[in-house]
């Protein structure tokens, strides 16, 4: 009789931690296919393209786009959207090259302020949607204009030259890989982290899911959906400083566009615009997908339109495939 | 009257050997035969596959074995579509409106009347205003936006929309969960006239008073089995919640009052628009107060202002411990935070939008409302955490493959549970319950109530609001009733009366010489609506 | 009488040419403040041509004298400024000359104030030949492929390159932005790993491309050269890691344009009188010069 | 006992006729007051802004942007998104052209042929996220580059120039005004009328708020999805029509950029991105205040930075003050 009393035999299985991994493997399948693929199919049109001076310079030309698209993925769960990267961007590596060659500040200092004005103007976008309950869409865009256009009145609309003063952080270091790659790398496995193993990382996918039950659950929302957009701020920050000190220069036209390649980026990775769902790993393996293209497709030469052309279809056809992994996934999961 | 069983029985719908896999399998052999105009209760406890089984026959869902005969042809539905041409319909458990069009749009959603596309909005209404009066629903304005209705008058618009001339066969997957009992009435009429058209029913609930006067056959369901089919008439209670859960279930209906503490939290004065209109409580350590009242009489807004999910614009709250104030807010509490840190809790009435982050786990959605408890430096432990889920999940029966499971495919009765379970997860003070056991089986609910009083002995204050009065005269010391936002009565056990407490439930709308209120019937469905 | 009214539309006013060229403009107008009054404009984006034209629109509805204009494409602006013209506005063509033919089917002239960027390019090119041999490879970055000046400088390095017997390996557009302009520069120098010069359309893709040589480990392998003469080139050309570049004098074209104006208000000229073409300088900047 | 039978009274709120109309005057009272504030603003500061001819003149530059969002606004109450817009505006331009130019077409059947490509390109676009169940932000993101890529190839990278063979469109009629102008306004009070009064219009509504229960009810999302794509390609394609008729050209870089254009004034029309909700008369309050915005910015001779400065700002306080009293009337009508 006690048998039947309890209907529930509760299996005892939290899912065994070799099958999580294996799991966790798979995820990934998809996305690594699209990536291997390309990358055979480039070494097969340029007989450089797969040495090692290719990924070192590919390496090197992703961090900025990778610590964008961290936040971005954030922002995304949460289901909101930032539009003003690319001009925080700009402002932000702006302002450290004011900082440096106007009010001769030191380098560390001048850094910390482009940080700080990231952070800022995230804090902004977040702190402007969450009072009045805007969609974060329309916020973003007008921060877009408005970021923009502080970025050319603090460089007075010309490029500056910064020298290499900051150009530490996009040195190479270890076999040519430089210091704003690793960071770049580190900053994709803390967020990970973050995201899955913290109280914060909860939060947040729980805000992305269903924001009243949070609510219910005594949790506010509202100053976590501003610590999403303050973090993604500071990330664009950080990504305006590691591209100026590659460049050597902050340009007020840096980043124009770029927001949509973040969030393509992201939602290569499977991050849903609905919220309440993504991983930042994923995400990276987007970074890396729009980067190999568009490094290869500058390597063999390809002409603008049919660059436009195979870009395009290889955001789409990547999706797709790594939909249908997915999709495949969860039913045989089920 | 109960069930007399129809004469000569047309079978218009065969089950036989149905089975229905998931990940385990779900529903297993199930043959069953419908009989034109016979009402066949299907019940059984929660994710026993009652829904699974409706949604089978209404073509929502393949089974993985098993045939279907109707009107003696193989019946295969691909789609719900594809059931309705075969005049198969479903009432879901879950709404399905449409909330930004109107009632009218939505009843006839997949036929809107026009002339090349353009709607004719004249013909629209007057179809849809046919609809609504076929079950009582006189006075709604069809061009209403869903929207603006209560979830109770949801629920009877899509009742409505499946009253269709050309049924043969309708199930109706627990249909009253939401209504009132008026309404429920209006709903009973119905199908009694779909009855003698020779219309075969199915209608799916934990309502056992229900299945009592309106069912013919009874059939329950136990892990996915068929363990019974039997003549309802006759058939005792007890001996029919013997056949769901498999063991006893105590029905304790004549307690003895609790033993009341210490003052527990206090309201003076709350009140909000006109939803609830200046509300006067006391909630006392070790004792369950209950609310009554009809649907919109401002339960809800009442507890929700309690736990400061909305912000009251007067009166004030005052916390107790040891006899001394510890704590008093004016226009109560700012945020849902704050009244949760002073150890207030609720399970709220409407789970899907308000309680549950659907596509997450069972573990996940049980540990929400404290992540403080399993985590160390903002960081998650996962051990632990996996070990509360566990006992809380076995504790309250909740059927699952295991705790990892996404809420989203839990049966109704289970995502109750763990909105429950929750509560139990973060320690309170005070617990407020809208509509706890809404879908919940009897065997559950009894597992439900022995926790409550578990809490009560720890010294814990718990407001109930429930729709099922029988629910709260068993469980409950006193009954506060509630009538157009008013607290107008309040009873203690043994001087309350079911006609006492309806009639007070009315009262108000009556004092305001309301003509719609005052003179129906006044009972619970099971007792007094008998013709 | 009134001050004649002057306005002055330009391409991109976040590009720092065009900023210089306002600048001018501007102080021209503090310096002759009784003489007419100004009103500049710039588009949001270079290739924005569509708001170009409500931009000359809304100038006509300001009731302007006169028309300085940058246009952003050479055929897409000329009817919007056959309709200034025929509400008697004067209107003179700086920077990017406007397409004759399309000029001559709608019947009207436009004098043009200006560099020739063929010719600028080419002088760039010129002294980028005198460091490389025959038979060297070399990439050019242009600037956005669809503009006419990126055309034209493209033109212009292609001759240079070709006189003096070089390998023009690849033309692939930088879009006129730096970060462009140091991916594809990157991938020339991978996919040619005995690549001698990068001829950038611009300076902000000469940075870029500056950078990608930096990073390559090829500074002083790889020559560049850009055009413009941007204040941020200058210490580049300093040390030498640009090689040359071409100043064409923004702040003065859009003077040169607005006197030309002035002059024929003054005159009191109609359209079809004033002078057809005025050629502005273009001079050759390296390490060299001043 | 019949009375009795209806426990909630329903508020007896059939709307009167006149009380609807204010209330639909209500809706658009936020938008106005900033549209009024912004004319008196400029008029303030501009003694030649309050003339008709700068009302024909924005009233000339409006209607591209006017039928694209028209587009948008239905994309966006299914609660998708279409990026690529502003590239088949381009393309529909262009082949428009070569019609015309190479292949010698009439110029009726040249423009027809412009139609299609956008209706293609929409229809693509539809077709492709339906099929695979795909975000349409990322399938359209996909589209504004391989489209765009299309464009340059038809056009050869240079712009066409067409000459006034498909002027009409763009030539003055009654007072000035443009028959695209006329033809925008038409098509606004008709797709309001589609999305109001029409089966399918309330189907769109109903796949915008709940899908799930559009599909029990027995009506297939996907053909009405991949229609609304196809018919914002197709507008898009109009928008190309008219821009290239003011033009006289097909320029390849038509519309870069536009689409967020396109969603902000959709969105500052009072469009939700989360679908189930929208209005065109209020998209075209939107697109109002973004030409007016621009027309007057340039006709004050701002500079570039208070450009977008004041940009951002407008955008965001429109949304604000709009946001504001919806939630007011809300409030009242409940
Ligand atoms: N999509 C699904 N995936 C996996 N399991 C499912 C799915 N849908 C239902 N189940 C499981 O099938 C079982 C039966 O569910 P069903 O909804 O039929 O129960 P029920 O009898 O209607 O219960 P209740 O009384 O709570 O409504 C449950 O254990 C449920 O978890
Ligand atoms: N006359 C009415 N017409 C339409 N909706 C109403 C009416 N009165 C109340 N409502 C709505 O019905 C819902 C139920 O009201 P409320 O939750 O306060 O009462 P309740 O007694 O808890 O009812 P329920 O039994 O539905 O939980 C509320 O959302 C309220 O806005
Ligand atoms: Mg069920
Ligand atoms: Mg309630």
């Amino acid at each position: 009789m006690n048998a039947a009393a309890n209907p529930v035999p509760a299996k005892s299985d939290a899912p065994s931690a070799s099958s999580a991994f294996r799991g966790q493997l798979g995820t990934y399948l998809g996305l690594t296919a699209v990536l291997v693929g390309m990358i055979a199919l480039f070494g097969s049109m340029s007989e450089y393209f797969l040495t090692r001076d290719t990924f070192v310079s590919i390496a090197n030309e992703i961090p900025a786009l990778a610590v964008m698209a961290v936040g971005m993925t954030f922002v995304l769960i949460i289901a909101g959207i930032d539009l003003s990267v690319g001009s925080v961007l700009a402002l932000s590596a702006a302002v450290t090259a004011a900082a440096i060659l106007q009010w001769k500040l030191a380098v560390p200092l001048a850094a910390l302020l482009g940080l700080a004005t990231g952070l800022v103007c995230g804090t902004v976008t977040g702190a402007v949607s969450v009072a009045w309950r805007l969609p974060s869409f329309i916020v973003s865009l007008g921060m877009l204009e408005a970021v923009r256009g502080g970025a050319y009145l603090v460089t007075d609309s010309r490029t500056q030259y910064v020298g290499d003063a900051i150009s530490g952080l996009a040195a190479p270091w270890i076999g040519g890989i430089s210091v704003a790659f690793v960071l770049a790398v580190v900053l994709v496995v803390v967020a990970q982290l973050v995201l899955t193993r913290t109280v914060f990382g909860r939060q947040v996918v729980g805000i992305g899911t269903n924001e009243e039950a949070m609510r219910l659950a005594g949790i506010d929302p509202r100053p976590i959906r501003i610590i999403v957009f303050a973090l993604t701020g500071l990330l664009a920050g950080l990504a305006g400083l590691m591209q100026s000190a590659r460049l050597e220069a902050a340009d007020p036209n840096a980043g124009v566009g770029i927001e949509l390649q973040v969030i393509a980026a992201v939602v290569i990775g499977g991050t849903s615009l609905m919220g309440g769902r993504g991983s930042v790993v994923n995400t990276f393996f987007g970074v890396l997908i729009i980067a190999v293209l568009e490094a290869g497709l500058a390597q063999v030469g390809a002409s603008e339109p049919s660059k436009r052309i195979i870009t395009g279809a290889v955001i789409v056809v990547a999706v797709i495939i790594d939909t249908l992994r997915q999709r495949r996934a969860d039913r045989k999961g089920l | 009257m109960g069930g007399v069983a129809v004469s000569p029985a047309t079978p218009v719908l065969t089950l036989s050997t149905i089975g229905k896999d998931y990940a385990a399998p779900v529903l297993d052999d199930v043959s069953l035969v419908l009989n034109a105009g016979e009402v066949l209760a299907l019940t059984g406890e929660n994710g026993a596959g009652k829904s699974t089984l409706s949604k089978i026959v209404c073509g929502l869902v393949p089974p993985t074995r098993g045939q279907m005969l109707l009107g003696g042809q193989a019946f295969r539905p691909t789609s719900r579509r594809d059931a309705e041409r075969f005049g198969v319909r479903m009432v879901m458990q879950e709404l399905g409106l449409v909330s930004t069009l109107s009632v009218a749009e939505n009843l006839l959603l997949d036929r809107l009347p026009n002339r090349a596309g353009w709607i004719d909005r004249a013909e629209l209404h007057a179809q849809a205003a046919r609809q609504l009066a076929k079950i009582g629903m006189h006075g709604i304005d069809p061009a209403t936006k869903v929207s603006r209705l209560g979830i109770g008058q949801q629920q009877m618009v899509e009742i409505a929309r499946n009253l269709q001339d050309d049924t043969r066969v309708l199930v109706l997957d627990e249909p009253t969960a939401m209504l009132t009992p008026r309404e429920t009435t209006h709903l009973f009429e119905q199908i009694d006239l779909l009855k003698a058209r020779g219309v075969a029913i199915v209608y799916v609930s934990h309502r056992l008073e229900e299945l009592q006067r309106i069912a013919d056959r009874v059939a329950v369901l136990r892990d996915g089995r068929l363990v019974d089919v039997r003549a309802m008439a006759g058939l005792r209670e007890e001996e029919l919640v013997q056949r769901m859960v498999g063991r006893e279930v105590l029905q304790d209906e004549g307690r003895a009052r609790r033993v009341a503490g210490p003052v527990l939290l206090t309201a003076r004065g709350i009140g909000r628009a006109q939803a609830v209109r200046d509300v006067n409580l006391e909630l006392r350590a070790g004792e369950v107060m209950g609310l009554a009242g009809l649907v919109g009489s401002g339960r809800t807004e009442l507890v929700r202002l309690l736990f400061g999910a909305d912000r009251a614009d007067r009166g004030e709250i005052t916390l107790h411990a040891n006899g001394q104030v510890t704590q008093q807010v004016r226009k109560g509490w700012r945020s849902p935070m704050q009244a949760i840190r002073a150890g207030i809790g609720l399970v709220t009435e409407d789970r899907k939008s308000q309680g549950l982050l659907l596509p997450q786990s069972i573990r996940v959605n049980t540990t929400l409302s404290d992540l403080g408890a399993i985590s160390r430096g903002g960081w998650l432990q996962r051990a632990k955490e996996r070990g509360i889920a566990q006992r809380l999940s076995t504790l309250l029966r909740v059927r699952s493959r295991n705790i990892e499971q996404p809420v989203s495919t839990l049966s109704g009765g289970n995502q109750q549970k763990v909105v429950f379970a929750r509560w139990l997860h973060r320690e309170c003070k005070v617990l407020l319950l809208d509509e706890p056991t809404r879908g919940v089986d009897v065997g559950a609910r009894a597992d439900l109530y022995a926790e409550l009083d578990r809490m009560t002995d720890a010294g814990k204050a718990l407001l109930m609001v429930s729709s099922d009065l029988r629910e709260l005269m068993a469980m409950c010391d006193r009954i506060g009733v509630m009538s157009a936002g008013r607290l107008v009565a309040v009873f203690e056990r043994g001087q309350w009366s079911e006609q006492s407490l309806l009639a007070a439930a009315f009262s108000d709308a009556a004092g305001r010489g309301d003509p719609h209120l005052t003179s129906t019937t006044l009972s619970t469905p099971a007792t007094a609506v008998t013709p | 009488q009134e001050k004649p009214k002057v306005a002055l539309v330009m391409k991109s006013l976040a590009n720092e040419f065009f900023r210089t060229m306002e600048d001018g403009a501007k102080a021209h107008q503090k310096a002759h403040a009784a003489e007419y009054t100004l009103v500049a404009n710039g588009i949001k984006d270079e290739t924005d041509t569509a708001a170009q034209i409500k931009m000359v629109e809304q100038m006509v509805a300001q009731k302007i004298n006169a028309l300085v204009i940058a246009p952003a494409d050479s055929k897409a602006l000329v009817p919007v400024i056959k309709a200034a013209i025929d509400k008697g506005i004067l209107v003179v063509n700086i920077d990017n000359q406007l397409d004759a033919d399309a000029l001559k089917e709608k019947g009207i002239l436009v004098p043009f104030v200006g560099p020739d960027n063929r010719a600028g390019a080419k002088l760039v090119g010129d002294a980028l030949a005198k460091e490389l041999k025959a038979g060297d490879k070399v990439g050019i970055i242009e600037g956005v492929s669809t503009t006419f000046n990126a055309q034209q400088r493209t033109l212009g390095y292609q001759d240079a390159m070709k006189a003096g017997g070089m390998t023009v390996v690849g033309v692939q557009s930088g879009q006129w932005e730096i970060d462009k302009g140091n991916t594809v520069a990157a991938g020339m120098m991978r996919e040619h790993p005995d690549l001698k010069a990068l001829l950038a359309g611009n300076d902000s893709m000469a940075l870029g491309a500056v950078a990608a040589v930096k990073a390559a480990g090829k500074t002083g392998k790889v020559l560049v050269v850009g055009y413009d003469n941007i204040g941020a080139i200058k210490p580049m050309l300093a040390d030498g890691r640009v090689l040359a570049t071409a100043d064409q004098f923004a702040a003065k074209q859009a003077v040169f344009g607005i006197e030309t104006a002035l002059k024929a208000i003054a005159d009191k000229k109609k359209q079809a009188d004033m002078p057809a073409v005025v050629k502005t300088d273009v001079v050759l900047v390296t390490k060299a010069s001043k």
